[in-house]
């Protein structure tokens, strides 16, 4: 009954961070237009956070560069469990036309465990909503366990955050 | 006082894009910053000279995706100088069509970014909102919304007919009513006023010293403007104002650059009045000759330049792009002194940042 | 014996008491959000969002950096809660109290600036840059609309002659309003209430695209939903207490005689209480949000002596 | 843009070099320019010609030799050559004259390894410790991702 209840509220009040790790802008504006008018997702209760804290999803767009990779496995550490990813557009499913340049590392799931793709350069509005709402019809919250169980990264992400841990400061930018 | 380092970026609300600037603040007070650039660095220029000519359209179409179509506006007649290819009247009209529209297009996104910057989400709806109309109409000319895909070397992929014409003209007159509004919620409105005003102030001098273009060298009175001063694409035939303040604030590049959205709107009109029938391409050979090419363009945020030399094969021997940010970035660093931290963001949007663009 | 806990205790849980608190709080919110979006033409959320946010978070993993004080950051957000409830204790709804005394008024102002202290305390404990920066600017802007505020709500209580909140409503009822006796105080408790609750024009504390979440920003889970649930209990009470104070209580005028008394009551308190949420929505909607600077200006130089004029205008009509 | 009075004037500002225009596509004028004359020429022609700006620096490995073109506009396109060797990549920064030169000329020291002498910012070279720009923090040195011979997909490191 309680994880009823759980669950259907994860299904409604989606709230989204967005992090760009290299992108063009155009998934950017894409993701933002959401909020607006004409697409307003609130109706659908998906907030745009500013703190990697308040989320639930990511909102991965572009292909992961050298630079980014740290930071983008940071602010994934810095949310709180249960927690997902969406890779939207092309470039953060494969790394899209950017595939082969010195400063690139392919699409997001070379860095942290991904579970959405929305590729598309870039995806319509409409499809990010689409896909949102099926990645939310996929959360549930099964009766024997407790409520509170996130999606374990592989054991090889784990090491290697281990690693960065001593230089993240954890100061939520 | 002691001093604090505040980070934005390369995760923040207030940048839609990565770059980090490192605020060494007093309290409210902001005193210094270090900018660091390359988070999304894709090396563009490299990856261009390991792709066909025709296959760099496409990338670069991507080296931003608010101003797409005036890059491989600049690549294409950059590369159609070097084939010594005549583009079709018609093309270039369309070429200068899309330019318009995108510029519309990044300007009524702009002031939405700057609203919703000073907390007034109202006004960032309302331009959104309008915003969807010029999206609308890019993407009945050329199926896409934000990736256009209209320039081929040679010309324009898209032909349209009357029936469309039609329908832009009427999407046109319904976005120069909302045009009028937002021009009167930006010059009238208080509390925006309040927070733009004598904020983020820059002299004739400071931009000239920092090679600073576009609407930001336009609002502190600088008369430049590419698509007057060296005419490409349509632009010969089309008669318009440039657009300039005397202000230097962030108040005066916003009015600038809704005064160019009307001004674009009316460039759409003379386009759709003029635009003859007739090609809209000319056949383009795989091989470039060897040579090379300075192109120049004028985008939403300013002067494009690209410098392109082909060896004489199928692919380009070097490929250089500048985008109006990269010298927007450069006056930041001294914007970014001695100002109250509650303007930062004010100040940032003022110079509308493209990181991607600025990043390549 | 046995009934009279009860009474109390239903009082204290159902009604007025929590679960009633938490139904308005979720209401307002709801209607809030909702007036704001339709006023951007937008749709805004469904009636349940409030409670699917609630119960989203309150299911969530709570972390915090490894710096920041546990216990502390943990007994805040209970704190600053426990104070807005126990304010909602003495201010009455529809002319319900569940407790009154002379003097509740001063409490029931002591209990709602508490939040914005511990609201600044948040920020401190929590390390981050931006829980920092945010934290100290809600301290300023404390003092910026806390002074006004206080001088704007004393105005009816030495109109009436009583710090007692259910007196000053019953006093409103024989006379007229406090609202047309003093609307300049009116506008001041308004400006104050906005203040207090970090809306726009005032959300500087919490303004995103300066300092991410401001003193929230590391907060999660458990804890955040708890200072949510802070902030729209608060909202209630806030508009509660001016409904109260300015708008007559449930007092409805001639409108007052009709039968079924307790329904009219209920119904004058709701729909005046309606008005002041929309008043907060719509104004929201209609501002840019000011400078920490401006706020302090607004405060010191308009406010301030604004509410000064309130209070000396008051007590010479008292002296009368 | 009168291009004889520029290279008159060029001319009287460096005797020692005689100089000459080029016409490339579109509307450029092109002046090739020693190494050591182009402080002198950048000076001369912020002084006496109209220059609005510098609208970037390109910098090219040509195969044979590393050549930067200085892009400046005034109602015109106006480029400067300028040819380095590859064992002596070093030129004057122009940072004094032109402060919104600063970017270019990193971007020019990280992709190209070029040197500028004179620079206002300390590690933009190897030896100073590289503070980056464009390009990743652990980016192995020594290997400006531009130069012809640095394959385009080795970067690990």
């Amino acid at each position: 009954m309680l994880n009823r209840l759980v669950q259907w509220a994860r299904r409604r009040s989606p709230w989204v961070l967005h992090y760009n790790s290299g992108g063009c802008n155009g998934c950017d504006i894409e993701i933002l237009d959401l909020l607006t008018p004409r697409y307003d997702v609130e109706r659908l209760g998906i907030l745009k956070e500013a703190s990697p804290r308040h989320a639930d999803i990511l909102l991965c767009t572009g292909p992961v560069t050298r630079q980014s990779r740290d930071r983008l496995r940071r602010i994934y550490e810095q949310m709180p469990a249960p927690k997902w990813v969406v890779a939207v557009g092309t470039c953060a499913t494969s790394g899209g036309v950017f595939r082969g340049s010195y400063n690139m590392l392919g699409g997001i799931d070379q860095v942290i465990p991904v579970d959405l793709y929305i590729p598309g350069c870039p995806p319509r509005p409409e499809v990010i909503i689409e896909g949102l709402a099926r990645l939310l019809a996929t959360i549930d919250v099964p009766e024997d366990k407790p409520p509170r169980d996130a999606a374990e990264p592989p054991a090889e992400q784990l090491k290697s955050v281990a690693a960065d841990e001593g230089e993240a400061s954890d100061d939520g930018d | 006082m002691t001093r604090v380092t505040i980070p934005i970026g390369p995760q923040h609300p207030l940048l839609k894009e990565p770059l980090s600037f490192m605020l060494t603040a007093e309290g409210e007070r902001v005193v210094d910053s270090v900018l660091r650039l390359g988070y999304v660095h894709r090396g563009i220029e490299r990856l261009a000279e390991e792709r066909s000519w025709v296959q760099n359209v496409h990338l670069l179409e991507r080296v931003c995706g608010i101003c797409s179509h005036i890059h491989t506006t600049t690549y294409c007649q950059g590369v159609e100088a070097l084939l010594e290819l005549e583009v079709p009247p018609r093309a270039q009209m369309i070429r200068t069509l899309m330019c318009e529209l995108e510029r519309i297009h990044s300007h009524l996104l702009w002031l939405g970014v700057l609203a919703e910057n000073v907390g007034f989400t109202t006004i960032f709806m309302y331009s959104w909102r309008d915003r969807e109309m010029v999206l609308d109409i890019m993407e009945d000319l050329s199926g896409g919304r934000i990736a256009h895909a209209v320039n081929i070397i040679g010309g324009v992929r898209i032909d349209p007919d009357a029936e469309q014409l039609d329908s832009i003209r009427r999407g046109l007159d319904k976005l120069q009513q909302q045009v009028d509004t937002l021009l009167d919620v930006v010059q009238h409105e208080r509390s925006l006023r309040v927070r733009t005003q004598h904020v983020g102030r820059t002299t004739k001098e400071l931009v000239r010293r920092h090679c600073v273009v576009g609407p930001v060298a336009r609002a502190v009175g600088i008369d430049e403007d590419i698509r007057r001063d060296a005419p490409y694409a349509a632009y010969d035939r089309l008669s318009f104002k440039v657009i300039t303040e005397s202000g230097g604030d962030v108040w005066a590049t916003a009015l600038v650059r809704v005064r160019e959205t009307s001004e674009s709107l009316s460039l759409c009109h003379q386009i759709l009045d003029q635009l003859d029938p007739g090609d809209v391409a000319t056949r383009a050979g795989r091989r470039v000759p060897a040579g090379e090419v300075v192109s120049r363009a004028e985008a939403p945020r300013g002067e494009v330049i690209y410098y392109i030399r082909s060896a004489g094969t199928d692919k380009p021997a070097r490929l250089k792009i500048r985008t109006p940010t990269l010298p927007a970035l450069s006056l930041l660093g001294e914007q970014l002194r001695d100002i109250k931290l509650a303007d930062v963001p004010v100040v940032l949007s003022g110079v509308d940042l493209c990181i991607a663009c600025a990043d390549r | 014996m046995l009934s009279d806990i009860l009474y109390v205790l239903i009082r204290l849980l159902v009604l007025p008491g929590f679960t009633f608190l938490l139904a308005c709080a979720l209401l307002f919110q709801w209607i809030d959000r909702r007036t704001i979006a339709r006023l951007q033409a937008r749709v805004g959320p469904p009636w349940y969002q409030p409670l699917a946010d609630l119960v989203k978070l309150l299911t969530k993993e709570s972390i915090l950096p490894a710096e920041a004080d546990l216990p502390i950051c943990t007994a805040l957000p209970l704190v600053s809660l426990a104070a807005v409830l126990t304010a909602a204790v003495y201010v009455p709804v529809g002319g319900h109290t569940t407790y009154s005394f002379e003097g509740d008024l001063i409490v029931v102002l002591f209990l709602l600036s508490l939040p914005a202290l511990f609201y600044f305390l948040a920020g401190w404990v929590s390390v981050g840059v931006y829980s920092v920066v945010g934290g100290s600017r809600s301290l300023l802007q404390y003092f910026s609309y806390e002074v006004p505020f206080l001088m704007a709500l004393s105005a009816p209580a030495i109109l009436t002659g009583s710090w007692s909140i259910s007196r000053i409503v019953g006093q409103q009822a024989t006379a007229t309003w406090t609202v047309f006796v003093q609307p300049l105080g009116f506008l001041l408790a308004l400006v104050g209430l906005i203040g207090k609750l970090k809306r726009v024009p005032f959300d500087i504390p919490k303004a995103k695209s300066e300092v991410v979440g401001g003193p929230l920003t590391e907060f999660s889970g458990r804890k955040l939903a708890l200072w949510h649930l802070t902030v729209d209990i608060q909202t209630v009470v806030g508009v509660f207490l001016l409904v109260n104070m300015f708008l007559g209580g449930s007092d409805l005028g001639p409108l007052s005689s009709l039968p079924l008394a307790g329904l009219m009551d209920a119904l004058g308190f709701g729909l005046k209480a309606l008005v002041m949420l929309l008043t907060l929505s719509v104004t929201s909607v209609l501002y840019a949000r000011l400078r920490i600077d401006q706020l302090a200006d607004l405060g010191w130089r308009v406010l301030a002596p604004l509410g000064m004029l309130q209070l000396a205008v008051t007590m010479l009509i008292g002296a009368v | 843009m009168d291009t004889q009075a520029i290279l008159d004037a060029l001319n009287d500002a460096c005797p020692d070099h005689t100089f000459d225009a080029q016409a490339i596509p579109i509307d450029e004028t092109v002046i090739e320019v020693p190494v050591i004359c182009l402080k002198r020429v950048v000076a001369c022609l912020g002084s006496g010609f109209s220059i609005s700006h510098l609208s970037t620096i390109t910098g090219q490995d040509t195969g044979t030799e590393l050549e930067l073109l200085y892009h400046f506009w005034s109602k015109g396109g106006l480029t400067l050559r300028v040819v380095l060797p590859y064992d002596d990549a070093r030129i004057d920064s122009l940072t004094a004259v032109i402060p919104g030169a600063d970017f270019y000329e990193r971007e020019l020291a990280e992709m190209l390894g070029v040197r500028l002498e004179g620079h206002p910012r300390s590690g933009l070279t190897e030896a100073e410790g590289f503070e980056h720009f464009l390009l990743p923090e652990d980016w192995r040195p020594g290997r400006p991702p531009l130069r012809k011979k640095q394959p385009p997909k080795e970067n690990e490191s």
